[in-house]
């Protein structure tokens, strides 16, 4: 029965992806898209990887569609464009490609052990009962930095391509809607509540930094899509001090280090150490993910646009 | 019982598949989102029973999120109708 | 041997599948886009509804129960909302396309 | 093991797709799109080799490279929007300047 259902997942993947990939209509492509993630997280779910099935979740139903469907809605006024006639030509590297890589799957060696072992003896160290928490926030502490640095850089190309020195200039508020509203005062509570549990469960369970991060930042996000003028509420000096406060607070601990004459990046109390540095990681994962999908610079003309119908 | 469950999971992907071809038809977009809408609802329930299946309580997490972030694809579509931007592009299909 | 909240458990899954394949026929079945939201929201929400039940008995513990009917509540309120603005799109889009037509004509 | 065949080809499957998308298709969206596919190959790569070994628990480092780049691909995904947008602003449609489909204007 497993094998069965494994089979139909991947061949349903392959086939949503294509589909994606040769459609002609935008819209679709981007229905298919929300689709695809959440076949992608049933997957990820019988790899028996719940933290990304979480986090697959949390990105692919939530701000991915947000995304491409404001972008879409943005850009709509494109036309269809028809397929390129450069079908073989392209096509036949790629299926090359997957050959070769299909080819380096059936020679990995049957005894391989991977790095499981390895954490597990190193975990008693760290004082986290939870591996994959700990090999992100200590064992490759300087991959979990570097990527908020990724969050900060990208934010920061984005107040460079819109030639602003704030996000904030692009928050307007939203069509008021009662059932906007509603949902709003609703599902807002929950989300909090729910990124909070998973920080929390981060410790010892599936959960953790990211996937709070980014129920944080659809909170956010939802508040803006409703209309919600509290956002803007939130003083540009305390968003800007928000957004690079994980960073910040990460390279403070890496540096303290050095202090105690120890090397880059150990830390001596790991444990208090580390759930501090994962509550900053969180607010400026969610700040920056709320910031990145708010830059949208064509939205004033829409907004004129609206006006207009209303009045 | 594992299996059972493992196997109304395999139903419930089906149905999903069988909605794809809602999506794949159309004619409107709000269509599409509707398909969209329903498949979040089935892999909800798809993601739980999993979680019973593979024993692994985690899982409704995910099934969790997915309850709550689904809506704001539809928000985001639905904002757009509001702002007077989206055309449906389908129109002389009807 | 089976005990009676495993044969119960299985039985209200059965029925959440069936009301998942009817909510499924009708998406492809319904004629138009208000028919196919009114299959979208009731015949899926009982499918979920009657699954989270089947569940609930298996599951074991008050914490658990608690988060299966907090899914469910979310869904019920997801849909249902859901339900509403894709009508409410609908419906708009009609609108602006009569104002559209209506000086031309 | 089998399992660990069937997600490892599927991905392969995935990231070829995606990669023909991403050099087939004109319009930016679209690229963007086929690059998030290849992003979701990629990461299935990964975890169906974390799923490969010997010990029944599943290997934690691929798990936590793969959360990363779940959360910078969203990021460069929201940067290459707002690109995007940029690039229809300026000239008026969303493809590049080179791109030999590109329709008259």
């Amino acid at each position: 029965m497993g094998l069965i259902f494994d089979l139909i997942i991947g061949l349903s993947l392959a086939g949503v992806a294509w589909r994606i990939v040769r459609v002609r209509e935008h819209f679709q492509a981007i229905v298919l898209f929300i689709t695809f993630g959440l076949l992608l997280s049933l997957a990820w779910t019988r790899l028996k990887s719940p933290d990304i099935a979480i986090a697959e979740a949390a990105v692919g139903a939530g701000l991915a569609g947000v995304l491409l469907m404001d972008a879409l809605g943005t850009l709509s006024s494109t036309r269809n464009q028809p397929l390129p006639g450069r079908f073989l030509q392209l096509f036949i590297p790629c299926l090359f490609l997957a050959g070769l890589m299909a080819y380096t799957i059936l020679f990995i060696p049957a005894d391989f052990q991977g790095l499981g072992p390895m954490v597990s003896e190193a975990l008693p160290d760290t004082h986290l009962e939870y591996p994959v928490t700990a090999v992100l926030l200590d064992f490759r502490g300087y991959d979990t930095w570097l990527e908020l640095g990724v969050l900060l850089v990208a934010v920061l190309g984005v107040l460079c391509v819109r030639q602003a020195g704030t996000i904030k200039g692009s928050m307007l508020p939203a069509p008021a809607e009662p059932v906007g509203r509603w949902i709003i005062k609703l599902l807002l509570p929950l989300m909090v509540l729910i990124g909070g549990y998973l920080l929390w469960l981060g410790a010892f369970a599936p959960g953790g930094a990211f996937q709070a991060g980014v129920v944080l930042a659809s909170g956010g996000v939802m508040l803006w899509q409703a209309g919600h003028p509290s956002l803007a509420l939130l003083h540009h000096v305390w968003w800007k001090i928000l957004m690079i406060s994980g960073f910040v607070f990460f390279l403070i601990l890496a540096s303290s280090s050095l202090l105690y004459n120890q090397q880059f990046m150990t830390h001596p109390e790991a444990k208090m150490w580390i759930l501090g540095v994962e509550y900053a990681a969180t607010l400026s994962i969610a700040i920056c993910l709320i910031s990145l999908v708010l830059a949208s610079p064509a939205r004033n003309q829409g907004d004129q646009r609206a006006r207009k119908t209303e009045s | 019982m594992n299996t059972f469950f493992l196997g109304m999971a395999l139903f419930l992907v089906l149905n999903i598949l069988a909605g794809l071809w809602r999506v794949l038809k159309g004619p409107k977009q709000a269509d599409r989102m509707v398909a969209a809408q329903l498949f979040g609802t089935t892999g909800v329930a798809s993601l739980l029973l999993l979680a019973q299946a593979l024993e692994s309580p985690f899982i409704r997490n995910a099934a969790l999120l997915f309850a709550l972030l689904t809506v704001m694809a539809v928000l985001a579509f639905v904002r757009n109708t509001s702002y007077g931007v989206v055309e449906d592009n389908n129109d002389e299909h009807l | 041997m089976m005990s009676i909240y495993e044969i119960l458990s299985i039985l209200f899954c059965l029925i959440g599948g069936f009301f998942f394949l009817a909510g499924t026929l009708g998406l492809i079945r319904f004629p138009d886009t208000y028919c196919r939201l009114h299959a979208l929201t009731k015949a899926d929400n009982l499918g979920l509804g009657f699954i989270v039940i089947g569940l609930i008995f298996v599951s074991g513990s008050v914490p658990e129960v608690i988060k299966l009917s907090l899914i469910w509540f979310l869904a019920l309120v997801g849909s249902s909302s859901a339900c509403y603005f894709i009508g409410n799109h609908i419906h708009l889009l009609s609108k602006v396309r009569e104002n559209r037509n209506g000086p031309d004509i | 093991m089998t399992t660990l065949l069937i997600y490892a080809f599927t991905s392969i499957i995935l990231f070829s797709i995606g990669l023909f998308g991403l050099v087939s298709h004109p319009n930016l969206i679209r690229k963007i799109v086929s690059l998030n596919i290849m992003g979701g190959g990629a990461f299935l790569f990964l975890i169906s080799l974390a799923y490969h070994g010997r010990s029944p628990d599943i290997d934690p480092v691929p798990q936590a490279m793969v959360l990363t780049g779940i959360v910078v691909t969203i990021s460069a995904t929201a940067f290459a929007l707002c690109l995007t947008r940029r690039i229809r602003e300026k000239t008026g449609q969303c493809l590049l300047e080179h791109c030999p489909d590109k329709p008259e204007t």
